[in-house]
């Protein structure tokens, strides 16, 4: 079977370097690149085509949100899981309004992160408990 | 030359109010940042490869499967006591979601609060998006602190937060108001105030170099206005 | 009574410093507060139950070992870098140690810090340890941003430090100075400063309701005098 091929975008290295650990742990999918900011990922993008992009929202320069919006418009099939420390609802009906199908925080059980992965890739929305009960 | 002493006074205060403001605002920025950008980050991180060792230990090893889950649970809890912490320091969402966005979840916070013992509402017109940021996080505040306000000493039905932009003669300026129905309050010396709260709205005004009235309203209820000119985002 | 007006706005000017230099040093207790008992107590916890993953994983499972060894180091970093954001916040020994010791301890910082090339001496006399602890607060910071000043300004061989009792005409009366054989500063005009530094510690001089002089000496180096009355511990 096929892996589900991930860039992960996140301003903090930490982070980053924590989740591909995790993920490239996991049976069936891989981490395909990293990126420190939403121009970098916007080529990132563009280079290695990947099936689901987790996306900070607070970085510096242009935002999370502008990123998925900017990814949509080169790829309107573009998948776009939302990873963020804000358990805000109106932070997610943002992100969705953007065209992101996923928003899970950053304080959810690491292993959410990656069903939620799953889900994106498969077509579905999703949403971590934080935000689903905020809602 | 007693006069102008004076004026020098007053213009000395004025400035004097507005940097300790500043200063405050910034270093409140300064440390919500550092916890927010350091450490909640970090925590991050260090749940993501909790979860990969425990899923590497997974049934070989019962006992540290165990601790690594407690890991992943520790890390999760202090993250969500953090965002409280930076919730208390600054407005998050201003810089991401923009000052309208960030007073409407405001406002919902409080009419959640009251369980529908006050009715409060927000209602804006003009762009204001293009307030630079200290300009959004004084306004921000100020509203903040006036809402809490009306929610501590006002027992009222209504409280109403306006926000708009207008044109006076060629000038673009931002009026505030929160405006509520309570108890209002005796008049008294206008120059002495009771707590904090009043001391630092004024310096956030004079920090916008607005005018600033507040204080029972004739028709009852106890209201605030703002006024200062817009100086767009540069 | 423009001249009653005029003290009038000098004494308000004063009661607002010290309401807003008081509030600061409140805000960053509370902060600091918060962090300490709760965040860094919490991330104790963490560091430990890592350490244990690190102990049980091992021996058993290379890649498992190599996570949770990565786990533990990241840990260990986090708890540093919080021990640096509450360092920022609050001088957390004068509660615990008394001002004198805090002062010893931060003396001896920078003489580590500066490997030498700066010797920085601290000279104190009379009882010191019955001043309120808001007073101790400002002392403490007004002579924590000297050092910090002398550091990164003076390029100074020799830094001392005085804090010193004294009575005149029946008054206890505190003094403290901080004084350099750095390279001084082109005299300037005197009510303008360059940073924050100077004008928080005129701002907490106010605060204390005391006399403040700062600036290059004749003799070179720069100086910085504070006076002010000793109110005992109430
Ligand atoms: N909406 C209101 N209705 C009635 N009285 C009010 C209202 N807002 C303020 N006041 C009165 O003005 C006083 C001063 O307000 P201020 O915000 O300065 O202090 P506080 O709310 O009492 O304390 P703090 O804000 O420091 O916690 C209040 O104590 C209250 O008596
Ligand atoms: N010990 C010193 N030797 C020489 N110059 C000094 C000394 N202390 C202060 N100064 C001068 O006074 C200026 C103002 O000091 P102040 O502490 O207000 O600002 P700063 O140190 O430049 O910046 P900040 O404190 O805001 O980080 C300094 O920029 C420096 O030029
Ligand atoms: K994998
Ligand atoms: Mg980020
Ligand atoms: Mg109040
Ligand atoms: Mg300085």
């Amino acid at each position: 079977m096929e892996k589900i091929r991930v860039l992960l975008v996140d301003d903090h290295a930490v982070v980053r370097q924590g989740y591909r650990r995790l993920i490239e742990s996991q049976d069936g999918i891989d981490v395909v690149g990293e990126a420190g900011d939403a121009a970098s990922a916007y080529q990132s993008y563009k280079n290695l085509t990947p099936d689901v992009t987790v996306v900070d929202i607070s970085m510096p320069g242009r935002g999370g949100i502008d990123l998925v919006r900017q990814l949509r418009l080169y790829d309107a099939a573009a998948r776009i899981l939302m990873f963020t420390m804000h358990a805000n609802a109106s932070y997610a009906e943002q992100a969705f309004k953007a065209g992101a199908q996923g928003y899970v925080t950053k304080s959810s059980p690491p292993d959410v992160l990656i069903s939620a992965i799953r889900t994106v890739f498969s077509g579905r929305p999703a949403l971590c408990a934080e935000i689903n009960s905020a809602i | 030359a007693l006069s102008r002493d004076l004026s020098k006074a007053t213009a000395d205060r004025a400035e004097l109010a507005r940097k300790l403001v500043d200063a405050q605002e910034q270093e409140r920025l300064h440390i919500a940042r550092e916890l927010h950008d350091d450490v909640a980050q970090q925590l991050s991180g260090i749940n993501a490869v909790a979860a990969c060792v425990r899923s590497k230990v997974n049934r070989k090893d019962p006992s540290a499967t165990q601790d690594a889950t407690e890991l992943e649970t520790m890390t999760s809890k202090l993250m969500i006591s953090l965002r409280k912490t930076l919730t208390y320091l600054r407005p998050p969402e201003i810089d991401d979601l923009g000052l309208i966005e960030s007073l409407r979840n405001l406002v919902e916070k409080y009419n959640s609060l009251a369980q529908g013992g006050t009715h409060y509402t927000l209602e804006t017109n003009g762009n204001l998006e293009d307030l630079s940021s200290e300009a959004s996080a004084h306004v921000y505040r100020i509203i903040q602190e006036a809402l809490n306000n009306a929610a501590r000493h006002a027992h009222a039905l209504n409280v109403k937060v306006m926000l708009h932009k207008f044109n006076e003669s060629g000038t673009d300026k931002i009026e505030v108001s929160v405006d509520d129905d309570g108890c209002g309050r005796p008049s008294q010396n206008t120059s002495t105030f009771g707590g904090w709260g009043m001391i630092g709205m004024r310096e956030r005004v004079l920090a916008l170099s607005g005018r600033f009235a507040a204080g029972p309203k004739p028709s009852g209820g106890f209201g605030l206005r703002v006024e200062f000119l817009a100086r767009p985002r540069t």
